[in-house]
């Protein structure tokens, strides 16, 4: 089993890699025992962690404690809770039918609300309040400096109100000059984890599969 | 007028709240009242944010021209799918690779809508992979109203939005080779994408489309940067619903944002001028601790 | 019904996360992990919409016998053998769920994980032909990109460092403060700055029923 | 088309395979270029060292399948250097899928090497879900986050875990991962119950961390392929990483080779469209 594992591998491996050359019947097929094991893999995870774990034994866990007697109200509610969330789950069914699939936007629109609700406070507490503070900085030390001007001009590029002309478009410019060194910078540092992946997929390749080198 | 009820009731509710915070503020540390009185600061941003985009928006509904500067890349959507049109070849929108539950993925939905509208009105094959089942629904419902919309639902196709792969690279193998074998005349890429989005932007420029991406993570915007033809940068993301809709209430939005930037800026010059000169600079921080 | 009632639900769930984020939780309960966890439980059901979605996409060519067909048959058996047994109680037989030794995990170990691998490892041969078509000095913006990509990629295998090093010992810490930690860190946090005040207005406009392209309304 | 031209538009395919050259051939034929060592992996090293005989260790997985080539080797030779010290290793992960087997497979092999015992000198707890909660558990009991190991035998069947009931007993903590899990090491074992902890990460996730060295959070680190391969040299026991290392050299070098001969091919097509037009 081991053996054949390691043959699987490397042949989907390589299928993958030829990609790189053009698109071909291996690539092709790898691609789609790929996409398919990914959807497979999603419907064991999501049964287990979520059908499972969210719904069926909290359930099961209510059902138990309020039998028990301890807070049955409160372990009743719980189950409704959960029932309901299950209901409009279920409702997201409804896009089977296409008569019927406007009632699907009832779970969906109680999703987004979710997430939009979410995001206003999260986005501007979590995200905006800090780095604020974080720019709040002593400007006689020269690493400061650079992050104070590279914060307000970048900010003043994004600017959408105003034509970028005259000392608003100088600010802008200056901002996207920040930009443009930063994403460099990120570029060039991320160049070298990807370049292991590859070293790590060759060694896959040449040292445990193929046997052609030994390491040490 | 149909905003003005939920308006009210969520102005009047953050109004409310305001008194009722500041005088339980500092009582003790550990809370025992109703609310989290520390987050009063998040409370007062949101209120002013909400305030700033209502007055906006009410300032639009009366048609008052609110300017906004071009975005570059976003007049080039239309272009981009006229040009699908007239070569024949598909469209390729891209959500972003995250939940529903990232914003960005919403946003991503709200240009879909857009576009869509275009491909509608052109006749022109729209192809939308997604990769959460959730998503799919929604781009379903939006890639449809859009084609009603223009009168096209006869040409609406429930296969045109499909569900590829739960996983991230599973997910870039399936688009690439669709890139590839199809090879669209336009790939539109907008929302919250990962360590694939060089693999899908690289394989979309060596099939010869235009590209057109968006995304607010900061750290995958150089490589949008190197391989696409035109790059929303954070921001513009959420942006681009609005512009691309022509409408002036979109803008409203926009405009509150535009005010919020000059208080920030003024906060960080006043807040950095207390840290050098030593002067309350402790205290303006406090006023921005979160937890 | 069809419109006007999921704005209202939008609307008000939206308004529960925003109240949850003020009230205490020592009051209230969690009322947040119990919304999240109806979120969670929805997602869950809507899985069934993506593996109906997929397997008829692929089960047409299947019956059309239209080319490729076989790669698509392929993609329908994958979901088989990884989803089928996951769902079965391991009580039955060890192969069955998810645990070690089951015919999940096989597959995932010996098929998924090295083909995950494998797409990840060719970011590297896109970062290079990236690099080379995108970093020409086209003007000033550009030849700023190509300048501090080059520096940094430099600086980062032993060969730049030891050549940095041989100009000033401090330069390779030079880069890593100023570039990494100043030039970095001031545009990442203007662009995050701008992107929660952009987030926070496109949660509004969903709130507030401007933003519905998802229920009915363009 | 002239000489320029044609490397201006040079097809990217040509591109792949000098990369893939650039990758392959030192793996083949050493160059073996010298490497300095960053104080921070040296820190990291000198910690374990100064260890007292049979002190109890822990090391995570705390990586997926996908990021190996960067992770692993530091595990192994963080397993070296423990396992010749004579330190008693537990090992745990949080990586549902994926972890558990590269845990596994990893400790069966460096066991074998050093020929040490199961359940005596060495143990491995497997993954349990919900971090948090493990990583705040473990403080007063890690019985009651592992009942059992990764193979299902009851701790208490165990003899190194009848001396190990929580972090108490655990001298230090280190940590390989691919993932934001390290500021929860941080956060929650560093900061609540003051454990010394060093941390081996991928290369892009290197530079956010080095704070936490500055601020004494964390006591040395390990960034990418280059930090695995310094530790292979600290213990002495050159492998993948290093062997690497070469090809991660070639691979910048080649591409700062490619950006240099465009800009060339750029502004000598230019200047003759100038001088045509």
């Amino acid at each position: 089993m081991e053996i054949l594992g390691l043959w699987l591998a490397g042949f989907f491996t390589l299928s993958l890699f030829s990609f790189l050359y053009k698109d071909n019947p291996f690539y092709g097929l790898a691609e789609h025992v790929f996409a398919g094991l990914s959807a497979g893999y999603e419907v064991g995870l999501v049964y287990h962690s979520v059908i499972l774990q969210q719904l069926v034994d909290p359930i099961s866990q209510h059902w138990v404690n309020a039998t028990a007697g301890d807070h049955p109200g409160f372990h009743i509610m719980k189950i409704g809770f959960l029932l309901f969330a299950g209901a409009l789950g279920v409702l997201m069914f409804t896009r089977f039918f296409p008569k019927a699939s406007w009632i699907s936007r009832y779970p969906l629109a109680f999703v987004m609300g979710n997430t939009a609700g979410i995001y206003l406070m999260s986005e501007l507490h979590g995200r905006l309040i800090p780095q604020i503070a974080g720019t709040f900085v002593n400007l006689l030390n020269p690493l400061n400096l650079i992050i104070f001007f590279g914060v307000l001009t970048t900010l003043i590029y994004f600017y959408f109100s105003k034509e970028h002309t005259g000392l608003l478009g100088g600010t802008a410019r200056v901002g996207i000059w920040f930009i443009m060194i930063a994403f460099g910078a990120h570029f060039g540092y991320t160049v070298m984890g990807r370049i292991s992946l590859l070293i790590g997929q060759v060694q896959f390749i040449l040292i445990d599969w193929l046997k052609l080198i030994k390491p040490g | 007028m149909r905003l003005a009820r939920p308006v009210g009731l969520l102005l009047l509710l953050i109004l409310l709240l305001i008194p009722e915070l500041l005088a339980a503020n500092g009582a003790s540390s550990v809370e025992t009242g109703w609310f989290r009185t520390y987050r009063i600061n998040a409370v007062i941003v949101a209120a002013v944010f909400s305030a700033a985009v209502l007055y906006y928006t009410q300032r639009a509904r009366r048609g008052d021209k609110l300017f906004v500067r071009k975005i570059a890349g976003l007049d080039e959507v239309e272009d981009a799918v006229g040009r699908a049109t007239e070569m024949g070849r598909p469209v390729l929108f891209i959500p972003g690779i995250d939940e529903i539950d990232k914003i960005d993925t919403l946003a991503g939905l709200s240009i879909l809508g857009r576009v869509a509208l275009i491909t509608a009105r052109y006749e022109t094959p729209l192809y939308v992979p997604v990769r959460y089942p959730m998503v799919l629904a929604a781009a379903q419902e939006v890639v449809q109203q859009s084609y009603i919309t223009e009168g096209r639902a006869d040409s609406y196709n429930q296969d045109m939005v499909c569900y590829v792969a739960g996983e991230q690279f599973a997910y870039t193998a399936t688009v690439n080779g669709y890139m590839m074998r199809e090879r669209p005349a336009a790939n539109i890429m907008m929302g919250a994408f990962y360590a694939e989005s060089l693999l899908l932007a690289e394989t979309g420029n060596a099939a010869g489309s235009i590209q057109i991406a968006g995304t607010a993570q900061p750290e995958q915007l150089p490589f949008f940067i190197a391989a696409c033809d035109y790059t929303l940068m954070g921001e513009e993301l959420f942006a681009a619903s609005a512009y691309l809709s022509h409408e002036p209430l979109m803008l409203g939005g926009l405009k509150g944002q535009d005010f919020m930037k000059v208080l920030i800026i003024a906060a960080i010059l006043v807040g950095t001028f207390m840290v050098t000169t030593h002067l309350g600079g402790d205290w303006m921080r406090s006023l921005f601790e979160v937890r | 019904m069809k419109t006007k009632l999921p704005i209202a639900i939008a609307f008000l769930s939206g308004l529960a996360m925003v109240a949850v984020f003020i009230l205490n939780p020592e009051k209230v309960g969690d009322m947040e992990g119990e919304l999240l966890q109806w979120t969670t439980v929805i997602g869950g059901f809507t899985l069934l919409l993506g593996v109906v979605s997929i397997v008829r996409v692929n089960w047409r060519p299947v019956v059309r016998r239209e080319t490729g067909w076989l790669n698509n048959a392929a993609l329908i058996l994958s979901v088989a053998v990884m989803a089928i047994p996951s769902v079965l109680p391991v009580s039955w037989s060890p192969l069955f769920g998810t645990d070690g030794g089951s015919i999940y995990d096989w597959f995932f170990i010996n098929l998924s994980a090295p083909m995950m691998a494998t797409m990840f490892a060719m970011l590297a041969f896109y970062v290079a032909s990236a690099a080379f078509r995108a970093f020409r000095a086209r003007n000033a913006e550009a030849t700023l990109l190509l300048v501090t990509a080059t520096i940094v990629m430099l600086w980062r295998v032993p060969v730049g460092e030891g050549l940095f090093v041989a100009i000033n010992p401090r330069l390779p810490n030079l880069i890593n403060t100023y570039v990494m930690g100043g030039v970095n860190v001031a545009v990442q946090r203007g662009i995050i700055i701008g992107a929660a005040l952009g987030a926070a207005a496109t949660s509004l406009r969903i709130m507030l029923g401007i933003e519905r392209t998802y229920m009915g309304k363009t | 088309m002239g000489f320029w031209q044609r490397v201006s538009q040079l097809d990217r395919r040509w591109i792949y395979l000098a990369v893939a050259l650039a990758v392959i051939f030192p793996l083949l034929v050493p160059m073996k270029m010298k490497l300095g060592i960053t104080p921070e992996a040296r820190q990291l090293y000198e910690a374990i060292e100064a260890l007292p005989d049979s002190s109890v260790v822990m090391l995570t997985f705390d990586y997926y399948p996908s990021t190996v080539a960067e992770t692993r080797p530091m595990s192994i030779a963080a397993l070296h250097q423990m396992f010749r010290k004579n330190l008693k290793v537990i090992t745990m992960t949080t990586i549902p899928l994926g972890g558990p087997s590269i845990a596994d497979r990893t400790m069966r092999e460096m066991a074998e090497l050093y020929h040490k015992t199961y359940g005596v000198d060495y143990v491995n707890l497997g993954f349990k879900a919900n971090y948090t909660a493990v990583l705040l558990g473990m403080g007063s009991s890690i019985e009651s986050i592992y009942p059992s190991d990764q193979y299902g035998t009851p701790l208490a069947k165990l003899p190194l875990m009848q001396t190990v009931k929580n972090y108490d007993q655990i001298s230090f903590i280190f940590i390989v991962a691919d993932n934001g899990i390290v500021d929860n090491w941080i956060s929650i074992v560093n900061a609540q119950f003051s454990k010394p902890m060093g941390a081996g990460v991928t290369a892009v996730m290197a530079p956010k961390f080095y704070s936490y060295v500055q601020a004494k959070q964390m006591t040395g680190l390990l960034g990418g392929m280059k930090g695995a391969a310094e530790y292979e040299m600290l213990v002495n026991k050159p492998a993948m990483a290093l062997i690497g290392m070469d090809s991660q050299s070639m691979a910048h070098l080649l591409i700062i080779g490619f950006v240099i001969a465009g800009n060339v091919a750029y502004f000598m097509t230019r200047k003759k469209k100038e001088s045509n037009g």
